[in-house]
């Protein structure tokens, strides 16, 4: 089904908010989601961001790849033998999905009422005058013991915050980060270690161009059979596991 | 009313006017140093008298304590007044991830991120800077993640009295099946 | 008094009660589009009001307008909360606020409550009545801002000639040990 054409493209608030905003406009229960179609719609939207030109975040691909697998499990002959323990049935893949669908969704519509609450709360103004000359020498010296220095670094300190929030609200065009580059750093921080989780590398991680391209500097590694990949439960952590075989040097 | 409870109304006023933060009530029984039941007659009669002769301003009880504000049916000449930077908009995902917050604190980066399907890193920055929510210290975990809840600020900013006021979240469940 | 009158009233009552700064006739007479007359009549039933009613606060006309002040009678009582305080809280928000202005002066409330994420008019009266920071003119825009810069004794406090002597801002710092 193609998506009628609209000069601007609704954002959403993550792959949750889209893949809802997809079961309403079906007016299906949440319950009774039709993975097949949801699937198909999910993928035409996410295509039509990149007819767009506009950056699709990692969580709406591993949205597209989850949505993906749990069709695809569907589509396949139920297996005779019990499931590998570690193997998510279609069944329970869909119920996870639809348990954290409506667990998104409760945080969502109580958000529309505490937002009612701020606007009518922003009515009210509390007094806040500061005080009365005749009261102010109550208050201590706050210059005593202020070096320059510090104040220096004061300044820095909050207007620095204030710098990265004003880069996160503009559209800045991504630097281009080198594969290569992130491959060497990411063997450097595995040497001599067992395991790492995803999160622990990309801690310091300040965007998520950074992010995406350590992720695919994981998954070269992996392709190179240096590490192993594990993830206990779906968006759980991601493990890298250092093939420590013999001869196998990281 | 006796001199003495005019007297005693005046000062606990004379105290709520100049405070810049809510006044506990305890905080008001040791300045003034009258038994509760007297603060609270009064912080009752103060109430009353502001609605009653339409003043400009009203008392209210907000984040565990008393703070005048001005009558929000003025709103738009003090708007005109003053710019105020505390009532700019929060965007969808700020109060999405602010109610994470509200109902799950403690909570770290990963659960709101995990709950919401999105990294949330920038509005939990945003969050943090409109003095919203805190830092309310490290989980015993892996990496010992920072967790956060909500301040003063917020229930101020919601006009909530304490946490036990916000709304049940079992209500707010998609039990209607076209949503 | 008729309904229009008690309206009018209570709205000049939460200008004159939002305002950290003398509020002038003609900045009232703009916001509420009343006649001068009718404002001063406002202001002459306020000032007797808060008399007659013994209330904790007094209108008085100071330089350039009118502004609420707590009632003198109280002041122990003031001070004795003032003292209750934290002042933890005022003494970051005031070094933050002056910093601010000591390097991006001249600055207006807004810049400063915009670079601080909160509103922090209170702060700045504080940092004009230590005489730290001060008035510089109007910014050419609209509302006419105010812009504030620092003082001489804020460059006697930190022994500089002058503003040329702050560390500049881009220069690499390694960590100060005294700090």
């Amino acid at each position: 089904m193609a998506l009628p054409y609209q000069l601007k493209l609704e954002m959403f608030e993550g792959p949750f908010d889209l893949l809802l905003n997809l079961i309403s406009r079906q007016k299906i229960d949440i319950y009774e989601i039709p993975i097949a179609q949801i699937t198909r719609e999910y993928l035409d939207y996410v295509d039509s961001f990149q007819e767009f030109d506009l950056e699709i975040g990692t969580e709406f691909l591993l949205m597209a790849a989850t949505l993906l697998d749990i069709k695809a499990a569907n589509l396949l002959p139920k297996k005779e033998e019990p499931a590998d323990e570690d193997d998510v049935s279609p069944q329970e893949g869909r119920e996870v999905l639809i348990a954290r669908l409506i667990e998104y969704k409760k945080f969502k519509n109580v958000s529309g009422e505490l937002t009612a609450r701020y606007e009518a709360e922003s009515k009210y103004y509390p007094r806040d005058a500061g005080l009365e000359e005749q009261f102010d020498g109550l208050i201590p010296d706050f210059l005593a013991g202020l070096s320059l220095g510090r104040l220096r670094r004061m300044f820095l300190a909050v207007y620095d915050k204030k710098e990265i929030n004003l880069m996160q609200a503009d559209h800045i065009t991504p630097k281009p980060l080198s594969v290569d580059e992130y491959v060497k750093r990411l063997k450097e921080r595995l040497k001599g270690l067992k395991m790492k989780s995803f999160r622990e590398l990309t801690n310091d991680c300040t965007d998520k161009v950074e992010l995406i391209t350590m992720f695919l500097a994981v998954l070269e590694l992996y392709k190179r059979g240096k590490v192993e990949l594990g993830q206990a439960e779906v968006f759980g952590e991601i493990m890298i596991i250092v093939n420590d075989k013999p001869g196998v040097v990281v | 009313m006796s001199d003495l409870k005019v007297r005693l109304r005046s000062i606990v006023e004379a105290l709520l006017f100049i405070s810049d933060q809510p006044l506990s009530k305890a905080k008001i029984v040791s300045v003034v140093d009258i038994p509760e039941e007297e603060v609270n007659q009064i912080l009752t009669d103060l109430t009353n008298e502001y609605s009653r002769a339409d003043r400009g301003f009203q008392l209210r009880e907000v984040a565990g304590g008393y703070r005048l504000y001005s009558h929000p049916a003025y709103a738009s000449y003090i708007e005109k007044l003053i710019l105020s930077f505390d009532h700019r908009r929060l965007t969808q995902a700020a109060l999405e991830t602010l109610s994470i917050i509200a109902y799950k604190q403690p909570v770290t980066r990963a659960d709101i991120a995990s709950i919401r399907g999105v990294n949330s890193d920038g509005v939990v920055n945003t969050l943090i800077n409109r003095g919203l929510i805190k830092e309310l210290g490290k989980q015993d975990a892996p990496g010992q993640p920072i967790l956060y809840g909500t301040t003063n600020r917020f229930l101020e900013s919601f006009g909530l009295r304490s946490l036990n006021e916000l709304p049940p979240l079992d209500e707010f469940s998609p039990d209607d099946p076209t949503f």
